[in-house]
């Protein structure tokens, strides 16, 4: 091997990335910037934005080998994670671990609230077949409106991997916007009296029904919908290991540094996913005009099945508690409060907007499960995650 | 293209009652658990005094303690005694 | 695609858990039930046993894709690290971090009522041989009596992967009932003033030697029973980790996060290998009944021994540490300590029957050593391990 | 299956490693012995010595199935943690969330003192070449005078994986004999009045340069030398969750139990490869004497930097901070400290000598980007990690 | 090998003009950095009274405290009043 | 069957032999390890002021807290001195 100066020089300059950019490049890499402006300025989600957005940046550096679909690269490396379904699973052990279904068992009707809320996502479906999407894309787009980053992820992976990108960074970007989509909505939907309800006391519930109930959760659910029990699963595996009061270690490890590492390399994953040619597609904007609609749908879901329940009760429930349905836990419950006491600052609406807060949580990954039911096939993943598994193989032999 | 849009209101309306279906069945588990299941106010805390943990409990404590202040004082247990203990 | 209404009910219907169900399921989820019961309320081993508990319950709702066999599934991923013998190692190296070996070396002839306890495992060994079982799953099934979950699941994944489920269940279950089981055997098996011995007073050990011993162990066992060095190397690693005193950071992530992650994960893949097929059979029985066998001979072999080392030491053994030679730290030696008290409260033996209680640690660890001597393949993993691995690569080339 | 106790005795005879072990494996053990006793008691580098040692240990004990080459085995699976570029990006994530920027921001010439420490990366080049080693491997041992050890893993994976092992306890070793190799050689090239020298203060930074220098190091450095997108790109995200003030939750794991996670894998594999014929051979000692080449080279020519821009600047930059160039953040700093305190006890020294010191990070990290430009294929991974990767699976494929 | 050694001189050189030529460009990027977004002297905090936190803040705090409490005494809100907290 | 039977007893007779061979080979290791490393009382803590921390450990400390305190207050380190710590 013999270099000469100048052959050395002329190699280095031909593999800097300068070599090499491209425009779209360049868009991505002013994207990436801007989401690490909101992460960091705007607050939007950063632990989650922050590192997508440096995931984007790196992965739009030309031959950093840092896109999701380089093979033998870190991020792809990370982004089998995803598309194997194994961090969303995860984050959700966590997030149930950090989860009090406290509220929703003392008002159990808010339930409805949570599955009123995922309106939003079947609405988005119909607009995104109109806007030409194919059903299984629609139906991964609808999903933004349910507000759960995870549920998101996991059912992009499995219907529209090709999305995923778009659709995770929609759905984290709303999901920071709930404190300015919702309440104007939730003002124009209802009345000065129905905002100025008080609610009644909720009744405590007994550590034992706290126990049984992700056990229940998990059996009546998953055996409705087979599909969503790994999402589902966790959750309540994690909500198990906070509520049984025995296994505190695990609990502990869930809440903190399991969930912290997996959202890392989640995060880093759909990052990477972010190439200019999945990006920088009439595609994008779509999915991120029908995310808008399907959390201004979603909020408004939930807040019209909260004036029907208002009427129903005889004035017991105040409908602003409706828009918490969306998930965005613990974003949208005090979105909820907010709205009421600026109504009456005596009006404490916190804790009742938890139940349908985090029976929105559970809303969505049914409402995954019902996507997965109908296009999913549930005895085998997917064919896109055969395609996957299969190039991950192939191109390990062929090297 | 027509079949799809058609087949999205048909998802819908099929996805909304899954999913209210479901819940439903959840809201009424919920409710019989909770009424199988009442909250019970716990019993006032007794005075410490009055009932300490339990003897079995308390004894193992004071033969940890015992023991470990036996090997660091490096004497054997007989040559002191741990009197009592109370738990905070 | 086109759906109708009624089509997409029915294509719902068929997609629910509730077509698929076998009557074995519903066994196994009243198992899993069981299990989470005695976990939680029995506080039987609850670290272990309920994410068992909860990952068999995942496992047997139909078309979950949970089970430790389906290719692809989330339970399946954290299943490889048992199959491939990676989970127990590193959970080993947690109790590593955990274990103190003072009283052991301040009084290291205990390690032969570590020894004498593992008479358990072989006496169990020849039961299982004459209730059906082959050389190499009577082997899997006698190591229950050695008390330690990792070193039966290492084993069992090794010689009887099949087995895993109920051994493992079998092992962890009577773990956390040896206050029950082990009391009657030692109170029949010694006399009052037997049991009323004082012992003398453990010497201090020097920091050097505490660190020494993990180095020696490691060379000299390794040296004899190679086979075994994932499992007790890591553990001597973990314990240097401990007793060094320069890897404070270290020894605390072992201790904490990196075991707690490992449960999680090895407990769900467990249960997840709970299926009706492997579980419901007369071999699950059969090794229930020979796992408390172990278990009891265990007890009576450490005691038996140490009525030996009574007699010979000229009374100053006190018999009842004999029976914390089964390791389940430090259940046994408290067991230990509670029957001597009974006696007569102003005996301590805690401190001596903590050298047995650990010195059965690396004592089941050796006979597991001599198992995978005879049995295994020293140089290359069973031929389970390779039939699962191949099996995996063969499903991930054709899909 | 049948077995005499004679025949039975012999196989488990047979299957101990003295029947196996031999003349090279007993010397690596009194090697993994030595790495031992350097770490524990001498402190050297004790987080990554001591398990590095302790996995030497293991893999050279007969049969044990611990060497980094082992399929299947425990430390094959670590292994392949640094084959595949995992482990030392995500160490480097957590270094970049221990390292604060500032003082380098407040006088960012310093980072020409991280370059010129680089003098001895580039000359122990040229002196592996004369010694016989080709430019790919002379390149992954001049890094050794970069005083960084997950840069050195990282570019030996790459470039000379063969050479691994060697090149890796080089580093560890000579980066904790940093107070012994430096002063001499600081103090031979600085005269008395140059040391006495005291600096002016350093200037505070904004947080918002803070925030945005870890993202603009990672545009401009990834830019022109894409290869080194892993390793730098993970040292400012790391840095990002720092100083972001929005990511406490990742930032704290990232600093804590990830980077103690992947230190043990990572420390344990590197260990894993210190077999026999890799390491006993004319090659390490070479590597050795090279290694102290580099490192004296290196401090040579951060204080000879040093010296120059003290006469360019007219006095106002003392030279001993230029020693500090070569990294191994914060001991090469506390030696600037130290030696200057000799010469007159009220010279602080230490913050300006953290901005050559973290810069020496930066540095490194660019001087193996220059080699992986020139050597490395930037487009897919080396011809090594292919070989190992088809390996793996065909040797899973086939059992 | 002969070139090898060449080589190496000549991989020296470009690799050291690389670095001081990347280390260079980082130099003036911070310095321009640091000119355009220079240190500000944090103002001095104001007397605690002076300046409460922004009163939404704080209605959310004493919404979140009441509630909490409310739940906890099992009264209704109503009951009682949160009328002043102060951050520390 | 029968055979197995017959191999079961020869396995455990041969198991236990190894496991109580090698305990007890760790058994006399370890009795030799003690005998050669005894346990040293640790020398009584001698009064702080008598011996205080090795004098350049203290002065490396000073120079961290004194660089960080002209840091914190923006003024070189000559404008003031840090005359004693005393470690806790
Ligand atoms: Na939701
Ligand atoms: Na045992
Ligand atoms: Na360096």
């Amino acid at each position: 091997m013999e270099l000469t100066f100048s052959g050395a020089a002329i190699q280095i300059l031909e593999s800097t990335g300068f070599s090499a950019i491209v425009p779209g490049q360049v868009v991505m890499l002013i994207v990436a910037c801007v989401l690490l402006y909101l992460a960091i300025w705007k607050k939007f989600e950063p632990l989650l934005l922050l590192p997508i957005g440096f995931g984007c940046l790196m992965a739009n550096l030309p031959m950093s080998m840092m896109m999701s679909t380089d093979d033998g690269g870190l991020l792809n490396f990370f982004y089998q994670g995803i598309k194997h379904e194994i961090l969303p699973p995860l984050i959700f052990l966590g997030v149930g671990a950090l989860t009090d279904f406290g509220p929703l068992l003392a008002n159990p009707t808010t339930l409805l609230l949570g599955a009123a809320a995922q309106i939003g996502v079947y609405t988005t479906l119909i607009g995104a077949v109109l806007l030409g999407f194919d059903l299984k894309e629609a139906s991964a787009i609808g999903i933004i409106g349910g507000a759960d980053g995870p549920t998101s992820i996991f059912l992009a992976s499995k219907l529209a991997p090709h999305l995923l990108a778009p659709i995770a960074v929609a759905a984290y970007s709303y999901m920071s916007l709930v404190p300015l989509i919702q309440p104007p909505i939730m003002r124009w939907l209802t009345t000065h009296s129905e905002r100025k309800i008080k609610m009644a006391q909720l009744k405590p519930i007994s550590k034992k029904v706290k126990i049984i109930f992700p056990i229940l959760v998990t059996i009546i659910c998953c055996l409705m919908l087979p599909a969503v029990t790994p999402l589902l699963g966790m959750l309540m595996l994690g909500n198990l290991f906070r509520e049984s009061g025995v296994t505190a270690r695990l609990h502990e490890t869930s809440e903190t540094h399991l969930i912290n590492i997996v959202t890392i390399f989640l995060a880093l994953a759909v990052g990477s996913s972010m190439t200019a040619e999945s990006f920088l597609k009439l595609e994008t904007i779509k999915i991120i005009i029908l995310g808008l609609l399907a959390f201004c749908m979603a909020t408004a879901g939930g807040v019209l099945f909260g004036k029907l329940m208002c009427k129903l009760t005889g004035g017991k429930v105040n409908p602003l508690i409706g828009s918490a349905g969306v998930s965005a836990v613990p974003m949208a419950a005090r979105v909820s409060q907010k709205v009421g006491a600026e109504e009456d600052h005596t009006n404490f609406l916190l804790m009742h907007a938890m139940g349908p807060n985090v029976a929105g949580v559970i809303g969505s990954a049914v409402a995954a499960g019902v996507f997965l039911s109908l296009f999913g096939d549930p005895t085998v993943p997917g064919p896109e995650a055969h395609a996957a598994i299969e190039a991950v193989v192939q191109s390990m032999v062929q090297r | 293209m027509n079949d799809d849009i058609i087949t999205s209101f048909t998802v819908s309306g099929i996805a909304i009652s899954v999913i209210f279906l479901v819940l439903t069945i959840l809201i009424f588990t919920i409710k019989i658990l909770v009424r199988l299941l009442p909250y019970e106010e716990p019993p006032p805390k007794p005075a410490r005094k009055a009932q300490p943990t339990a003897p079995s409990d308390m004894d193992e404590d004071i033969a940890v303690i015992t023991s470990v202040m036996a090997s660091h004082l490096s004497q054997t247990p007989g040559n002191f005694q741990v009197v009592n203990i109370q738990s905070r």
